[in-house]
């Protein structure tokens, strides 16, 4: 082999994993075997520093159908399997932001028609450097205008999302998209080989010489190289994708198949390897008689391609005929690319020439875990009385919600079709997404949160926080949370400050999932999120899915009326390290992030379950971040009516207009509201200003346009001048 | 003829994505009788009325519509049509009418050049046709758009002879993406072939926030009972 | 062989892209651009006998709309 | 005076939009046609003392995105 070290280096192999592969092989691999390891053994693919973790987190659940370990996870709502995930495409979207984050949608989608659901939303949580610099902001209308293009053709409503901005996102921005689908319970398809003998059959897009190594890629730092790995990157065809889902579901429902795994990252010998594994059986792969877009490929591209838009199935035995013809129909090509073997070897073949022989277990269940040394972090215990401070308040509510943290998302939801399928009813503006299981009284509530400030100041406080509001949004909405999914942000995992950040991430999670018996069903990790040894902050994106129980009566802005309370549950403490009033308003970053006891949290979601189910209050709005008079003015901008507050408090102001203490929320109702919380009444809606009396002296007096207006305006005037 | 059901055709071209949902409203909400016509075959199975629905036919490569003209169905439909059968396109079924020269005009990408989904206000201009006979002219009813080519162009003399025999048939109240005339919809002159942007089938259940569109479909099945 | 076929749209016809890219273009200093219109290419490989004939008519009836588009095509060889 | 600006995807970028045309020219019957590419073409007209310069600069920097796509100008007159 020439230049060993050299090769290992191409290939983000270490010396030790080398030596691993020999005794395993009990010989020198061959280039196309270290290229199959070399993916199969990446950080995307293997979780070889995050695995031993990850195991700490709950997975079981009421309704919990599949846990971890499957393309997407399931739930149980409304007697119907609700499968979904989220999975990150940060590093394409750098490279390549609209191409980039169009795969990643295209790759989420896969990863739940695979399972047989029909996918029925996509969620995406993105995070980009500030907008002042052009590069950012091209970055930022790149990866929208990509999510649009891929998601609209599709057919599948983009029904909700978040979207913040921190300096270390200029370089490493964030786009994790989400997606759930709807399958019947008794119809759930899993990535299984079945048995020896059976025909594995590709489906979709001939390969082309996209993205190799692209899970490579995705498991090293941006550095001075990054230039010539551009090449890798991936065209999304979103008409394929929709021919390909229709197709797939098709030969599901008419039962022709055995088991079923899209090709992701490492596309065919990833694919392979993990059904042969999970079921015990060898596989053997004709390459040769793969569709292929490119002239004179190797068995070593097309073995590690990640063209979009494929899939690999394991026939039911004697209906290939069956299946082709399904996947004619739809205008897909579809070919028998292999078989199903006894034993346990891994084998590829080329024009009848062995080119690859491994055991499979090597590839998909023995890759290297490591137990990297970590150093947690010392949370942020910042607290400074120059913050309480009082100042003008007026100023401050425009500053917060005209900046780009709390602006209207219109600018960027309205560019995606969030209402195809008929079935969105609480479209995006307004808190967590509503869905109708169309025949079902029952309905599905859908979030995603994440919150890099809180992260940067305190991982395992973020997790935790980031856990209960994703919960929270979905209790405004009488929700009660079924699963979550989640991807987890991080740095170099090879450094022991950033590998600390993980492990406490985990451990919030963890705690926080334990309190309120909620499982993870999934997720996806996304390390190396570095360029030139800069870091983002840790940054955990939560995606929650919850049950409605009657999707007729959910509170909603419309049903607010004039003359309504406007009431305030739960406790207020003294919140404002790393709040958006600190970093706005006073230009400063970090401090003590907010505190929470989940018991008070627990008993605030419960009662507002509790009401919403029981129809006793019309709308209701989570407060952070931003805290109550920025989320009051957004609640207000959606219902379309002011209001006349009276607040009193014995605490410096500044806590109660805009601390951001988890554990509550505001709620609008008429008459009298009794709770197991503390409830407070503040004010009433009413006409077309919003004022506020603190302590009996108005210190907020202004008309609830003229705060809308630039609320409204400030994505529009960046990007559409 | 009684309360007898009125059957429906909704085509599924290759990207086609609201014909499940055109089916549904038609079936489950209008309460008609509806099947599925696929673009690769002829036969039109009895519809007396057929929708071409939104989506993204062909990926909307080359132009919006521009390949699904050439679909054996489009065959059938242009023969129906020329009998006097009721087609209507919504959205992408609007552009593909286009294309195929069953309406006059084209359709230009957006003033903004992005994509736009929200509801919008619209005026409804002709109340006399088969598919807006539960309308009052003048009245402003609310349906989503969502459409990157919703952009419509004449050239002056056939935009004045569309003006002309009133085959305007929506307009919207603010123009989203550059319009003429702030046209939504139109219809041709012998009044059995129907377009619009706007998605009447997203507005045909309270939950959604609009029932406004649902008329669409029961006057179409109204027109074709009493014919 | 190979051929060529630009699409383009008709003078008369508002051309919204073609209005952007020169506005972004102004912002960006080239000031002395005075008009973009923005088009279509399609470069297509043949083996035919009478490309001349499929071209035209494919350039005419599949690839451009006579309502607001007009074509040109060469064989390149 | 007049510039065209043609760019296009490098050879090794899949096209989606052409496979998709090739397809339905085959099945209307112009089966001799073996690749269709699409590409984007600008017309740009300016008056400018170092036309190339800026013609250039401006396929380069704003029209193309050098990831995936080259291109080619020339000045007509
Ligand atoms: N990237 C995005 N994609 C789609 N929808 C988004 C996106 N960002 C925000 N939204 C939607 O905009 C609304 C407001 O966003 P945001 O202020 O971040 O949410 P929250 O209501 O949790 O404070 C929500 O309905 C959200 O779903
Ligand atoms: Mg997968």
């Amino acid at each position: 082999m020439k230049n060993l070290e050299k090769l290992l280096e191409e290939h983000n192999l270490t010396r030790e994993e080398y030596e691993r592969i020999k005794s395993i092989l009990g010989r020198e691999p061959n280039l196309v075997e270290l290229g199959l390891f070399s993916v199969m053994w990446s950080e995307h693919c293997s979780y070889k520093s995050s695995r031993i973790h990850l195991k700490k987190l709950p997975t079981r659940g009421k309704y919990l159908i599949q846990g971890p370990g499957e393309n997407a996870g399931v739930v149980e709502a409304a007697g119907k399997a609700v499968v979904f995930k989220v999975e990150s495409h940060n590093h394409p979207s750098f490279v390549e932001p609209y191409q980039g984050a169009a795969t990643g949608v295209g790759g989420i989608l896969r990863d739940v028609f695979t399972m047989g659901a029909r996918p029925v939303a996509l969620l995406d949580s993105l995070h980009f450097g500030p907008l002042e610099r052009p590069s950012n902001r091209a970055i930022m209308e790149g990866v929208v205008s990509g999510i649009a293009g891929y998601g609209n053709p599709v057919g599948v409503p983009t029904v909700g999302g978040e979207v913040d901005f921190e300096e270390e996102f200029s370089h490493n921005p964030l786009v994790n998209v989400m997606c759930v689908g709807i399958a019947e319970k008794e119809k759930i398809f899993y990535a299984r080989a079945g048995k020896p003998g059976l025909s594995l059959i590709y489906a979709g897009a001939p390969t082309g010489r996209d993205g190799i190594h692209g899970a490579t890629m995705a498991s090293a730092e941006f550095g001075e190289e990054t230039e010539h790995k551009k090449v890798n990157v991936q065209v999304g065809d979103p008409f394929r994708e929709k021919l390909l889902l229709e197709a797939t579901l098709e030969v599901m429902e008419r039962d022709l198949i055995v088991g079923i795994q899209d090709m992701g990252a490492a596309g065919l010998t990833s694919s392979s390897s993990e059904m042969a594994s999970k079921s015990g059986v060898g596989v053997d792969l004709y390459l040769d008689r793969v569709p292929l877009r490119e002239e004179g490929m190797t068995p070593y591209e097309i073995l590690l391609s990640e063209s979009q838009e494929r899939m690999l199935m394991v026939a039911r035995e004697g209906k290939e005929e069956e299946i082709k013809a399904v996947f004619d129909k739809w205008g897909i090509d579809a070919v028998v690319v292999g078989k199903t073997t006894e034993g346990d070897r891994f084998r590829a073949f080329w024009h009848g020439e062995m080119v690859a022989d491994v055991p499979v277990k090597s590839l998909a269940s023995d890759a290297p875990a490591y137990e990297r040394p970590y150093k947690k972090p010392n949370p942020d215990e910042t607290w400074k009385e120059s913050w309480t401070r009082e100042r003008d308040w007026e100023d401050a509510l425009k500053r917060i919600l005209s900046s780009p943290h709390m602006a209207s998302r219109r600018w960027i939801y309205q560019q995606y079709d969030h209402m195809v399928q008929t079935n969105t009813v609480l479209l995006p503006g307004a808190g967590a997404a509503v869905l109708k299981i169309k025949g079902q009284k029952e309905g599905i509530a859908l979030t995603i949160d994440a919150n890099p400030g809180w992260g940067r100041a305190n991982p395992e406080g973020a997790a935790v926080l980031t856990v209960a509001e994703a919960f929270r949004n979905l209790a405004c909405l009488g929700a009660e949370p079924l699963g979550i999914t989640n991807c987890l942000n991080f740095g170099n995992p090879e450094k022991p400050d950033i590998m600390g950040q993980f492990v406490a991430t985990v451990e919030g999670m963890k705690r926080a999932l334990e309190f309120f018996e909620v499982p993870v069903t999934g997720g996806n990790v996304s390390f190396y999120n570095e360029t030139q040894g800069k870091a983002i902050p840790p940054t955990v994106t939560i995606g929650a899915v919850g049950l409605v129980e009657d999707y007729m009566v959910i509170p909603r802005p419309g049903r607010v009326e004039e003359g309504m309370g406007i009431f305030l549950l739960g406790w207020t403490g003294r919140d404002l390290g790393s709040s958006l009033y600190l970093k706005v308003v006073l230009g400063e970053e970090g401090g003590r992030p907010p505190e929470i006891n989940l018991e008070r949290e627990r008993l605030l979601q419960r009662e507002l379950i509790h009401l919403a189910r029981e129809g006793r209050f019309a709308y209701a709005v989570d407060l952070s971040p931003g805290g109550l008079l920025p989320n009051l003015a957004e609640a207000l901008f959606h219902i379309g009516m002011g209001a006349e507050l009276s607040i009193e408090t014995e605490d410096e102001e500044v806590y109660f207009l805009f601390g951001e203490s988890p554990s509550r929320a505001l709620v609008f109702a008429s008459g009298d509201l009794e709770a197991e919380v503390p409830v407070k009444k503040i004010g009433l809606v009413k006409g077309e200003r919003l004022t506020a009396y603190v302590n009996g002296r108005k210190k907020i007096d202004l008309p609830l346009e003229e705060l809308k207006k630039d609320w409204e305006n400030f994505f529009p005037s960046l990007f559409d001048r | 003829m009684g309360n007898r059901k009125v059957r429906f055709g909704v085509v599924v071209f290759p990207g086609t994505n609201c014909d499940r949902d055109t089916y549904h409203v038609i079936q489950d909400v209008a309460g008609e009788e509806v099947v599925y016509l696929w673009h690769g075959e002829r036969d039109l199975k009895g519809s007396r009325v057929v929708v071409l629905p939104g989506g993204f036919s062909y990926g909307d490569y080359l132009r919006s519509g521009a390949i699904a003209r050439f679909s054996p169905i489009m065959e059938a439909v242009r023969e129906f049509a020329e009998e006097g059968g009721l087609v209507l396109g919504i959205c992408n079924g609007f552009q593909i009418l286009l294309e195929a020269g069953l309406l006059p005009g084209a359709m230009l990408r957006n003033r903004g050049l992005r994509f736009i989904c929200r509801f919008e206000d619209l005026v409804v201009e002709n109340d006399e046709t088969p598919f807006t006979l539960l309308y009052q002219r003048g009245e402003r009813i609310r349906m989503p758009i969502a459409h990157i080519d919703g952009n419509y162009f004449a050239e002056p003399r056939a935009l004045a002879e569309l003006e002309g025999r009133r085959g305007v048939v929506f307009r919207y109240l603010k123009n989203p993406n550059g319009s003429l005339n702030d046209i939504a919809g139109i219809i041709n002159p012998r009044g059995n072939v129907m377009g619009l942007m706007p998605h009447p089938e997203r507005a045909s259940e309270a939950e959604l926030g609009s029932t406004d569109g649902l008329r669409m479909f029961l006057s179409a099945a109204r027109y074709v009972r009493e014919s | 062989m190979k051929a060529k076929i630009e699409v383009f749209l008709k003078p008369e016809v508002l051309d919204p892209q073609g209005e952007t890219i020169k506005r972004a273009l102004h912002t960006l200093g080239y000031e002395t651009v005075k008009e973009v219109r923005q088009g279509k290419v399609f470069y297509i490989d043949l083996e035919d006998e009478n490309p001349e004939k499929v071209i035209e008519e494919i350039a005419r009836k599949v690839l451009s709309n006579p309502v607001i588009e007009d074509f040109r095509w060469e064989i390149e060889k």
